[in-house]
């Protein structure tokens, strides 16, 4: 038993360090900002973590922290010129800004090691650590659902011109979503360094932003399951056929669009929105009865 | 409470006037009628009181203040509030959530707060939840406050448009076809509850097609047709008016 | 019915009883990235490998009916894989050696989980940060300090000239350290590079660094790129007007088939370095050409002979280890691996002290469509 | 050496152009962004590639491209987009679908070129140079120069001054109304599609030919670019796209020619966000799209 865990801490530790990267995804699909950011802030948060604990032997716990404030202060700077604008312009200029994070990095070799990246750096990182991040940020995401920022999230998500003229402030709550991506992205992006050994630039491209966008697409953009649902789907498949790990773009393209169309809210949220409908039409059934026995 | 004043408002796209030197006054504690046929601009005064569109000319005025250049959410927080005449509902929520949301204006709980789930925001939670309740008791809703809004048959989705609307505590409730779709017997009800906003002290701005249902209400009619505001005064004498028979009916008729 | 399974029982008896005793099976995992940016490496690499085990077993090189098991595994070039494989097969204890990862960052984080599971790993690359990892971790590749040498000696010793302008490829490591140490060798000897010109290995369009190097001043061009991507670079160099008569250098890389058949005549004339000379150098590097292109109906590169290599050294190794081997044992083995039979290099692979690899290089030049060994 | 480089740059451009055009076709009539036209872009080179090998004309097989590139296209729209614009709310769906197609595309690509690069025949297309003060340009380069010309004036007189640019015209600035005018949607957005696919599709030939390579991820640096090109010339623009992919090119050589190395890159990123931030309909205004919720 302990030794098949140990055959397969990997996968959950993965899984952890993904789903961190899917909650960040999710605060800002949840809030109708259509940021593919994560994979900037992520990057971010590595090489902040692996640069401090690496060059300044700095303790694990702060090069965290200075990573997590890293995203922060990032995805409040990107909210700058993004938070006013409309989706289409969001997609486009974070996917820009993936591309500038990563150009940066190879271009920047005197800090970051250019292509060969960051190496040798400690595993500092465990299983419970990530458990415990992972833990806060589900906290938090919960707390948003029962706040009024997540109605306001909600709001903004399904539509943009009710919530204005229920005087949502786009613009700030936009803001607030970019933040909070780049808090939870940052945070992950410092574990992830310090738990994987090695860092380089090319980790933190087209691919990595895909496989988490497509978690959350799978998974869902307004729950708190959502992500642990698409996370936990795309970390099976590819030990369930080995096939499907070969073709894994192939299958994230498949899932993408099949999902999207016909299942738009993703696996865990379609599925809640539909235990709900049927609880629903079942009260709604009954209310109709109650009022014809009263002529 | 504040009344609202348009002030010689006029937009135009392009070479069209939408929208031509309209003036009205939506004074407290009323309901003001604004009818005219399909396409007569009356959607338009609405889309430029609640900040989506820019005047071309004009002021808009809300007690003493200019209202005229500010966006929809800095209009709401002035205290206007509004439906929309093709429903909008956030259709994954329930009509509870919906109500909810309408009192995000009054939300005072930190966004940290929030994030933390800190004792002041589940206090603020529950007292919200308990006017959302009154609200919904008040349109006779409550049996369907668990509901996904988007299921819901077309009246009730009007009736939780509205509470919505009201949830943010307007001074100014400025509704855009309220009762369109519904028989005679559904608009009445909703007219009570109209009357009852305005005796409070709101004023209501009723925009309609339903001359019938307008009259009714409004001590006093206003009427567009192509954007220009061709009749205005007491519901009788309005419906006598030639000009406004023409638009009506067609010029064969008049 | 009765006595077709009597035969069968006497046939399985009689296996039973020639099989030798300690008959074994030495497991290997073969890690290469088979899908993914470094299929081009891993793919070949990987065909080597499994021909050169077939050889051994066919041929009984590990003596007394014992045999290679091999277990071949795609990481796609992704680090989530190739931990999660390792980690996985480590926990087999007949698993006795890991030949891979292929490159990159996911050939580090493959060394430094062999390190931390104590299992001796054989990355394709030639990064020396895989042996700072600690004693697990080995190279199978020469590392830029041991091949650049070759072509850079040859730059300034037989073509006599000494600064260059250089064009690389800014998103790849191993690219990345080679250019820079052909850059330090110039500088040694007293040359420089003229310029730098920075790619990426998805680019295209190289007009503007031809027009650039027509009409600045070098002594030669350096290329490290990709086979195809580099002969792309030196057909537009030459298209751009860059002066024929300017030597054109690159290395290992442009040691395959792909580098004459998208070059052309372009290419003529180009300088590298190989592990292997198409077609092998001697006897021993003809047969395994020979029995390559009759299992695969293509003819070796330069990565399915460094993978051929890579499993001999393994194989020698597990057979030095003695029966019974154990991973300590394979591991100790590995550091003596001294003069086993390749086709790559000069035809002898060993490890240093340092446990670098050193089985020498060919300066190649092309001529008339072929790698010829250049004077 | 500067004017060959503006030259280059021109060239470069002018292919951009034509990969921007489709791009921002596309999102002018259905505010729809359609990430997999890269992918398109790069299935059309792989149609006229594999249509030479196997005894093709370059010409035909160019001309198979194109079209296959743009039947590619119209699939999309029947498999990915139509069933979300039947839905509303299209905007994000289809950024989500169109990567979807983008990786199927590119997976398919991988697979039948075995990750090879690959490039068409030698004397697929002569290379020949004429040169005259003191500059070198090919005849590929004047020959895409002239087609890209050519193609742009085409779409410009389509949009402009046939019945069906007025469809789509009017399909662009609203579907509703358009439909009760009697045009047919469905067969504007099957049209705008198929043009956007085919000029992708011709791009992907014209830059195989002239940069010897055609691999599976040829897209993606054309498809980083096109964002460039639209958010400076303004989403839905076709003269702002054609100006700012001149510009982009041009830029980009020069940068090459003059820059350290590696920051071009980020130069025309940050370029993105500084455009955004200050003028986001782009500097040629747009199709009237406001950025956001507010007066307009």
């Amino acid at each position: 038993m302990m030794s098949y865990y140990q055959a397969y801490q990997p996968i959950i530790d993965f899984f952890l360090l993904n789903l961190g990267f899917a909650y960040s995804q999710q605060v800002a699909l949840r809030a109708g900002v259509f940021s593919v950011a994560t994979a900037g802030f992520g990057a971010l948060g590595a090489y902040a973590s692996a640069i401090l604990v690496t060059r300044m032997g700095i303790s694990p716990a702060l090069a965290i922290a200075t990573a997590t404030l890293v995203g922060t202060a990032v995805g409040f700077l990107l909210s700058v010129p993004l938070a006013r604008l409309r989706g289409v312009f969001q997609a486009i200029a974070t996917l820009a800004f993936v591309e500038v994070i990563v150009s940066f990095l190879y271009y920047a070799e005197g800090i970051t090691g250019g292509a060969i990246g960051i190496n040798n750096i400690p595993r500092m990182v465990s299983t419970p650590a990530l458990l415990a991040a992972v833990a806060a940020v589900m906290y938090v995401t919960w707390a948003i659902g029962r706040s009024g920022v997540g109605r306001a999230f909600d709001a903004l998500r399904q539509d943009e011109t009710v919530a204005a003229c229920l005087g949502v402030s786009i613009r700030n709550y936009h803001a607030l979503a970019f933040v909070l991506s780049g808090a939870i992205g940052g945070l992950f992006g410092g574990l992830q360094s310090l738990y994987v050994f090695s860092i380089e630039p090319g980790q933190f491209g087209f691919g990595f932003m895909v496989a988490i966008l497509t978690a959350i697409v799978l998974g869902g953009r307004g729950t708190l399951i959502g992500p642990v649902a698409g996370c936990a789907i795309l970390a099976l498949l590819p030990e369930i056929a080995r096939p499907l790990a070969e073709n894994r773009p192939l299958v994230n393209g498949v899932i993408l669009i099949a999902v999207i169309i016909y299942l738009p809210q993703g696996v865990g949220d379609g599925l809640l929105l539909q235990w709900r409908n049927r609880r629903s039409a079942r009260r709604a059934r009954a209310i109709e009865e109650a009022s014809r026995a009263v002529p | 409470m504040p009344s609202l004043r348009l002030e010689n408002v006029s937009k135009r796209f392009g070479g069209l006037t939408a929208v031509g030197d309209v003036s009205l006054t939506v004074p407290e504690g009323t309901i003001t009628g604004l009818i005219g046929p399909n396409g007569a601009g009356k959607s338009t005064v609405v889309n430029l009181i609640t900040g989506m569109l820019k005047l071309t000319e004009g002021r808009i005025v809300l007690g003493d203040e200019d209202i005229g250049e500010i966006g929809p959410e800095e209009v709401v927080r002035k205290g206007i509030a509004r439906t929309f005449q093709n429903i909008r509902l956030l259709p994954e929520a329930t009509v509870l959530e919906n109500v909810l949301i309408g009192f995000h204006r009054h939300e005072t709980a930190s966004i940290l707060a929030g994030l933390l789930n800190l004792p002041s925001v589940w206090r603020e939670g529950k007292a919200l939840r308990k006017q959302a309740e009154a609200l919904l008791e008040r349109f006779r809703m409550s049996d369907y406050a668990d509901l996904p809004a988007g299921g819901l048959a077309y009246g009730h989705q009007r009736r939780v448009e509205m509470m919505r609307a009201v949830a943010s505590g307007p001074d100014v409730l400025l509704l855009d076809e309220p009762v369109a779709g519904m028989n005679d017997v559904e608009a009445d009800e909703l007219g009570v509850i109209f009357k009852d906003l305005a005796a409070s002290g709101m004023g209501l701005l009723l925009i309609e097609h339903n001359v019938r249902f307008v009259t009714k209400l409004c001590p006093v009619v206003h009427v567009l047709n192509t954007g220009r505001m061709i009749a205005s005064g007491p519901a009788e004498e309005v419906m006598r008016d030639p000009a406004v028979i023409t638009a009506y009916l067609g010029k064969g008729q008049a | 019915m009765n006595l077709k399974k009597t035969i069968l029982a006497a046939v399985s008896l009689a296996a039973l009883m020639a099989a030798p005793a300690k008959a074994a099976e030495y497991t290997v995992l073969v890690l290469q990235s088979l899908t993914g940016p470094a299929a081009f490496i891993g793919t070949g690499v990987k065909d080597g490998m499994v021909l050169a085990a077939e050889e051994i077993n066919a041929k009984k090189e590990l003596g007394d009916g014992n045999s290679l098991k091999v277990v071949v595994a795609d990481d796609a070039s992704d680090r989530t894989q190739t931990l999660s494989l390792i980690t996985r097969q480590a926990s087999d204890p007949s698993v006795l050696a890991v030949l891979g990862p292929t490159s990159g960052s996911v050939a580090l984080a493959g060394a430094n989980i062999a390190n931390e599971l104590k299992i001796p790993l054989i990355t394709t690359t030639n990064i020396m940060d895989v042996l700072k990892n600690g004693p697990w971790s080995f190279i199978l590749t020469q590392p830029a300090s041991v091949t650049i040498p070759y072509i850079g000696k040859y730059t300034v010793d037989s073509l006599k000239v000494k600064n260059c302008a250089i064009i690389g490829l800014k998103d790849n490591e191993s690219y990345v350290t080679l250019q820079k140490m052909y850059e330090d060798y110039l500088v040694a000897n007293g040359g420089k590079a003229t310029s730098n010109e920075g790619i990426k290995v998805t680019d295209s369009d190289f007009s503007a660094i031809a027009t650039k190097l027509a009409d600045s001043k070098q002594d030669c061009i350096f290329v490290s790129a990709p086979a195809p991507q580099a002969a792309n670079i030196i057909t537009q160099l030459r298209q751009g007007g860059v002066d024929p008569k300017t030597p054109i250098l690159g290395h290992s890389s442009l040691a395959s088939p792909e580098f004459i058949s998208k070059g052309g005549k372009a290419v003529e004339g180009v300088y590298l370095i190989g592990d292997w000379l198409p077609g092998g150098a001697d006897d021993f590097g003809k047969a395994f050409d020979a029995a390559f292109k009759a299992k695969h109906n293509a003819p070796a590169d330069n990565w399915s002979a460094v993978g051929y290599g890579g499993m001999r050294v393994i194989a020698a190794a597990i057979k030095a280890a003695g029966p019974n081997p154990t991973r300590d044992g394979v591991r100790d083995a590995l550091t003596k691996v001294k003069d086993v039979k390749v086709v790559v290099g000069q035809g002898l692979y060993s490890f240093d002290a340092e446990r670098i690899p050193r089985p020498g290089m060919n300066v190649l030049m092309v001529k008339d469509g072929k790698f010829v060994l250049a004077k | 050496m500067i004017a060959q480089q503006l030259i280059n740059g021109l060239v470069s451009g002018a292919v951009y152009a034509l990969f921007a055009l489709g791009f921002t076709l596309v999102f002018g009539v259905q505010k729809l962004l359609n990430l997999a036209h890269g992918g398109v872009f790069m299935a059309g080179a792989f149609i006229a590639y594999y249509a030479v090998v196997s005894g093709v004309p370059f010409w035909a097989a160019a001309i198979l491209g194109t079209l296959g590139a743009g039947l590619i296209s119209v699939l999309i729209e029947i498999v990915a987009f139509r069933p979300l614009r039947a839905r509303g709310q299209a905007e994000f769906a289809a950024i989500v679908a169109s990567i979807g197609v983008d990786l199927i595309l590119v997976s398919i690509a991988q697979r039948v070129s075995d990750t090879k690069v690959l490039k068409f025949p030698f004397g697929t297309f002569p290379i020949e140079f004429y040169r005259f003060w003191g500059l070198r340009i090919s005849l590929l380069q004047i020959m895409i120069l002239a087609i890209v010309a050519v193609l742009l004036a085409a779409l410009v007189f389509y949009l402009k001054k046939t019945t069906f640019g007025r469809q789509v015209r009017a399909v662009a600035i609203n579907e509703k109304a358009a439909a009760l005018l009697g045009v047919n949607a469905k067969a504007v957005y099957f049209q705008t599609f198929f043009i956007s696919g085919a000029l992708a599709g011709i791009a992907g030939v014209l830059i195989g030919l002239s940069f010897n390579s055609i691999q599976f991820l040829m897209g993606e640096p054309y498809m980083l670019r096109a964002f460039v090109v639209v958010v400076i010339g303004g989403l839905g623009s076709i003269p702002g796209a054609v100006f700012a992919s001149l510009m982009l090119g041009v830029m980009q050589t020069l940068s090459v020619a003059y820059l350290p190395n590696g920051v071009s890159e980020m130069i025309i990123f940050a370029l993105l966000f500084v455009v955004l931030l200050f003028w986001p309909n782009g500097l040629f205004g747009g199709a009237g799209l406001s950025a956001g919720v507010g007066r307009r």
